[in-house]
């Protein structure tokens, strides 16, 4: 796997000369920046040939991403933002990560966003790259806003094509047939928009190398949002009532307004 | 893909109440059952595995000759042998006595 | 007339002697395993290979596969089991053209294929006891190859709890003046035990590894369902209980594993602890564990051991058949003989089944043979002792009189997928054809079978007035197969109320009641922990 | 002759609903979005697969010690146990549901008894959105009262599922469960077999199964595979406090070690 650079391009157009946060893994970036008068931290994974872990070495969520993630987000100062940089290929496929407990560090960058968000910062996320399963739930899902450049080679599954093929034990063609017919199991943004999960879809120049008029068309999109912060404070369940999730979950909606009739006698 | 079938049997017993067994597991199928008013029942048969319509019917028109009972059955199926699926409908029949 | 007496010495000296600078103290080593065998083994010579159900000298196995076809050709090779890809490149090398065995179950599509090719000629599918018995008739062996634990410096060895047929090959051969060569794990000073004394004993070689063993007889629980849970009921109630059955061999299946899970459940509950199920002809099966430690069994005799067992069989020398050393001395020779002539039933499974009974593994494209069934699975004329199943299965008020063993065949009427176990005509009978044979490979003759057990439930083909009414009970447990919708309702009515035909109500058998939760162990685990912790599963029975 | 297992009930050998049944006080279990409500995947039959009319996740209301309580437990079963648009709304509308009764001053204990491989390939992208909300909804409601996981079925739990369970305050594990991120045959197909041989059963367990979460603290309690055991467990969880903390790093040996000698540093046999 070629290893993406994507996250740290961004990373670096929107911090600019801000100063990175310390005491974090080479693979975690975190800067306090500002948009528009408001306080950022953003925060990105990034590929790191050197990494302790062999196999969280291309960008993808690891022991030390995990940890990493979260004591960046942790350390968030108060009345500062988030923004949460995506382009993760995957969680780390690692027999060492699983004994060590891979589940438990990605818990912990997505606590750490979970609270943020429930304690009052705004976290805003931005998608630039791939996004995926456990990775994508553990660095960026948690944002109460979310936006997503428009690009074809942002991909968003739960699981790599040839592992999905394997464990289904269906042909690639067949796989990419059924995500037409079935959204559920597209791996495009456009797609995954109509879930109600995505605030904003982003045509920039170059997703490897952001222009100036790019970058900027972002920035004036963190900006309009921080000055409605409760839009970047929403938790997911709302997203059920995003006006594209209102045909596209209605099984969700229906499910949970069931439960909440019959919960009581 | 999936096939979808469709039975009836003429019916003379009735059954008290409703009954869920078994899982759409590997070899293994669910099956839903409830009482039917009119003295017919009806079974609809889901399954992954195709071709087998005449080994549904047997098996069903068995259970039927033995249970003339009037119900309405839906049976969820992964492969489910034939001695599987006999012994789901007894369970899912005691159950629902 | 110039009479020689003793060819068969004077040409194993010759062979001896030509390999003499390889041996010391009787023992060459393992790289000279090749010339010493190129050196050893004429044209045409009958080599007996240690192939068995579990137990494999593969090392010498290896060596032979290797050896010259322009030196070492026209073999044949006499081997239990057909088992490993070296047994079938002996074919392909044109080291060996003819076989005799009983049992190819891994190599049984390969050898099909060597025989269609005009490869290999087979001279005959056997049961165990039969291809032992022709060795010490017309198969007596030139050479025989074999494998055991240990050897001393005199050449006595330990076979260890898998000693299975080491001793009879080794029998046959040493005293007809054959060459006996072992390959060993290792030389001690002193045997754990001695199997099998040194002067049967020719050339010893120290393998470059442990032999192959292989767990064939761990059924893990988790994979029992509810319908195997049913017919092992059925089996309890409508055969064990009614018939008293005591002594009793099973086969290696799961629904039989059902069988011994149930006994300290199901079984405990009728109050048959005592009464049936108390001397078993049988592998170390895992799945006893329970039944043993309620109570229920008094004695196990192995045809060869299970991988993990040692320990708690070493435990238990009050139930199995244990050197002074502590650990199981099997013999597959003397517990065939003992399945054949002292156990009063046998059940086991099939894959197909015809209308008269006649049962078969063996499938298109195969030839698998089928081991020990054929053996245990028919009624041994010469038995003169009697019991009470032996005489039940008899109704003659003659003087004169004799028993009959109670032989079931337990099977689903469907395999997974939708094929029919009970068939108009048995593969087996295309197969033999297709394949040469003399015989189309029946496992278990209709006429030795004395029950049919299905989900549907059982048949008492032993009540049979005569062969219409034997159909006619057949086909009414052979539930939605074309046999089975062959039944008449009416005369299926008839049948039970005789007593030829019992399904589950008529046994008190209720289907609901039908499930895991019978099973004493529902998993390898528990298992383990019936043992104390003396059952030491192979790796890939651990789930924990 | 004593025979202890046959006196045990196993959990393990049960369904969902027979699951949830266990956990909840006798007679007490009543069931939300039955079977015969017919609430079932409609993205399956497409795929080739028979949909279950539970969806393989069963909600069921009751008390657990006299205390309201609700029981969300997955069949392993069906499709792996797998979490997809129905599940996850089940799993997610019921934390929402309890964490509203503890703002309202009338608390209802919650439960999730999971046994699945994660995520639903079948759905995956509604499968990941309600992931996300349960993350969520788990860390809100254990603002207010704790919530327990129960891993004591065949699969264990893999996948974003994994997740929550570690954000729960005290985790069950018996010692047949699993809990990783990653199933062993995902890893073994991303990064080949010398990195995990998903045949290689103590393997598996040795680096995710239940013995080894407790040993590290994962899991705060292991138990048998039995009902009674299960349920003192559940009500000692109850009990215990329910400190939300940051989750950060424990010692774990140098990654840069090769494979089998990190793992031995681990104390994982092999």
């Amino acid at each position: 796997m070629s290893a993406s650079v994507r996250g740290r391009a961004w990373f670096e157009r929107l911090t600019g000369t801000a100063r990175p946060v310390g005491g974090l893994p080479p693979s975690v970036l975190a800067a306090d920046t500002t948009v528009d008068g408001h306080a950022v931290r953003a925060v990105a994974v990034v590929p790191d040939r050197s990494a302790r872990f062999a196999r969280a070495r291309n960008g993808e969520m690891g022991i030390d991403e995990g940890f990493g993630v979260a004591a960046a987000v942790n350390g968030t100062p108060a009345g500062s933002a988030i923004l949460a940089i995506v382009d993760v290929p995957g969680q780390a496929f690692g027999i060492r990560e699983e004994a060590v407990g891979l589940q438990r560090a990605l818990a912990a960058s997505t606590q750490a966003y979970i609270r943020a968000r429930r304690g009052g910062h705004p976290v805003l996320t931005l998608v630039v790259g791939k996004a995926i399963s456990g990775a994508f739930l553990a660095h960026g899902l948690q944002g109460g806003w979310i936006g997503a450049l428009d690009d074809a080679e942002i991909e968003i599954h739960v699981m790599s094509e040839a592992a999905v093929a394997r464990v289904t034990r269906m042909e690639r063609d067949d796989l990419a047939r059924v995500a037409r017919e079935i959204p559920a199991t597209a791996r495009d943004i456009r797609t995954f928009a109509t879930f109600g999960a995505v605030d904003r879809i982003f045509a920039v120049s170059d997703p490897d190398a952001p222009s100036d008029a790019d970058v900027a068309e972002v920035t004036r999109a963190f900006a309009e949002v921080l000055r409605t912060p409760e839009l970047a404070r929403r938790n997911p369940i709302e997203r059920l009532d995003a006006p594209g999730a209102l045909h596209t979950r209605a099984l969700a909606r229906r499910v949970r307004d069931e439960l909440q009739a019959q919960w009581d006698v | 893909m999936i096939e979808t079938l469709t039975y009836e049997f003429v019916a003379t017993q009735s059954v008290e109440h409703r009954s869920h067994v078994g899982v759409v597991a590997s070899g293994n199928c669910e099956i839903l059952l409830e009482p039917a008013a009119d003295g017919r029942s009806a079974v609809v048969v889901r399954t992954s595995v195709n071709g087998f319509g005449g080994t549904w019917q047997a098996v069903l028109g068995r259970f039927f000759a033995r249970n003339p009972v009037a119900v309405q059955i839906e049976i969820n199926d992964f492969g489910a042998t034939p001695a599987v699926v006999a012994l789901r409908l007894e369970q899912a029949l005691e159950s629902a006595q | 007339m110039n009479l020689a007496w003793n060819t068969r010495r004077r040409r194993k000296q010759e062979r001896l002697a030509r390999i003499s600078g390889l041996v010391r103290d009787g023992r060459f080593a393992a790289s000279d395993a090749a010339t010493v065998l190129q050196e050893l083994i004429e044209p045409g010579d009958r080599v007996c290979l240690e192939g068995d159900n579990q137990k494999q000298a593969d090392f010498l196995s290896r060596a032979l596969a290797t050896l010259d076809p322009a030196r070492v050709h026209d073999l044949h090779l006499l081997i239990s089991v057909i088992g490993r890809p070296e047994h079938i490149a002996l074919f392909e090398r044109g080291i060996a053209s003819q076989v005799d065995f009983s049992y190819s179950g891994p190599q049984s599509l390969r050898l099909a294929q060597q025989v269609a090719d005009g490869r290999v000629r087979i001279g005959a599918i056997h049961t165990y006891l039969e291809l032992f018995a022709r060795y010490f008739v017309d198969l007596t062996p030139d050479i025989a190859l074999i494998a055991a634990d240990e050897a001393d410096a005199a050449g006595n060895l330990y076979t260890g709890p898998n000693t299975e047929e080491t001793p009879t090959i080794a029998e046959a051969t040493a005293f007809r003046d054959g060459i006996v060569i072992v390959q060993v794990n290792r030389i001690v000073d002193r045997c754990t035990r001695v199997d099998i004394p040194g002067d049967w004993v020719d050339l010893v070689v120290v393998a470059d590894k442990p032999y192959e063993i292989e767990p064939l007889f761990t059924r893990d629980p988790e994979l029992i369902d509810d319908v195997q849970v049913l017919m092992a009921m059925l089996v309890l109630r409508g055969i064990y209980e009614r018939h008293r059955v005591r002594s009793l061999n099973h086969g290696i299946g799961f629904d039989t594993a059902a069988i011994e899970l149930i006994l300290p459940t199901y079984g405990e509950r009728l109050g048959l602890r005592g009464e049936v199920c108390t001397h078993w002809v049988l592998n170390p099966h895992p799945t006893l564990i329970p039944a043993i430690e309620s109570g229920w069994v008094r004695s196990v005799h192995c045809y060869g051991g299970e991988l993990g067992m040692e320990r708690y069989v070493a435990a238990r020398p009050d139930i199995f058949f244990t050197g002074r050393d502590g650990s199981l001395r099997s013999n597959r020779a003397f517990c065939q003989a003992a399945g054949l002539y002292a156990t009063d039933l046998f059940i086991g499974s099939t894959l197909q089944i015809d209308r008269d009974a006649n049962s078969s593994t063996a499938t298109l494209g195969r030839i698998a043979g089928f081991g020990g069934a054929p053996n245990l699975g028919s009624d041994p004329r010469g038995r003169r002792h009697s019991s009470v199943p032996w005489l039940e299965m008899t109704s003659s008020d003659e003087e004169v009189r004799r028993g009959r063993k109670i032989v079931v065949q337990l099977v689903e009427t469907f395999q997974e997928s939708g094929v029919p176990t009970f068939v108009e005509r048995l593969d087996a009978v295309e197969l033999g054809r297709s394949a040469g044979l003399p015989l189309a490979p029946v496992m278990i003759y209709g006429d030795d079978v004395t029950h049919v057990v299905t989900e549907e439930g059982v048949a008492y083909l032993y009540r049979a007035r005569d062969i219409d009414e034997r159909r006619a009970a057949l086909a009414a447990i052979a539930g939605v197969t074309k046999i089975g919708l062959g039944a008449d309702e009416g005369r299926t009515q008839a049948l039970r109320s005789s007593g030829v035909v019992a399904f589950p109500e008529d046994l008190g058998v209720r289907r609901n009641e039908a499930n895991r939760t019978l099973l004493a162990a529902r998993s390898v685990r528990d298992l383990v922990e019936w043992s104390g912790g003396l059952y030491d599963p192979p790796k890939r029975f651990r789930s924990w | 002759m004593t025979a202890p297992l046959l006196l045990t009930e196993s959990f393990a050998e049960r369904g969902a609903r027979e699951r949830a049944r266990a956990l909840l006080d006798p007679q007490s279990f009543r069931e939300l979005i039955g079977p015969f409500e017919r609430i079932a995947s409609p993205y399956l039959a497409a795929q080739g697969v028979v949909p279950q009319s539970d969806d393989g996740t069963v909600v069921a209301r009751g008390t657990i010690a006299g205390v309201r309580a609700c029981v969300v437990a997955t069949d392993g079963r069906f499709l792996g146990g797998s979490i997809g648009e129905i599940g996850g709304a089940k799993i997610a509308g019921a934390l929402e549901l309890a964490r509203r009764d503890a703002q309202r001053g009338a608390p209802t204990r919650l439960v999730l008894a999971l046994d699945t491989g994660g995520i639903r390939l079948q759905e995956a992208n509604l499968g990941i959105l309600a992931v996300s909300e349960i993350c969520d909804a788990i860390v809100a409601l254990r603002e207010l009262m704790p919530v327990i996981a129960v891993i004591a079925g065949r699969v264990g739990v893999y996948g974003g599922l994994s997740l929550s369970t570690a954000l729960c305050s005290e985790i069950i594990v018996s010692e047949g469960a699993r809990v990783g991120l990653n199933g062993p045959d995902v890893v073994e197909t991303e990064s080949g077999i010398e990195e995990m041989d998903s045949s290689d059963r103590p393997l598996i367990w040795g680096v995710t199964g239940g013995r080894l979460r407790f040993r590290q603290g994962f899991a705060s309690e292991l138990v048998s595979d039995d009902v009674p055991a299960i349920r003192a467990a559940v009500e000692r969880a109850f009990q215990a406090p329910n400190e939300l903390g940051p989750l950060v790093a424990q010692a774990f040996p140098d990654p840069r070690l090769e494979r089998d000698d990190f793992l031995r540093a681990m104390e994982i046999e092999l």
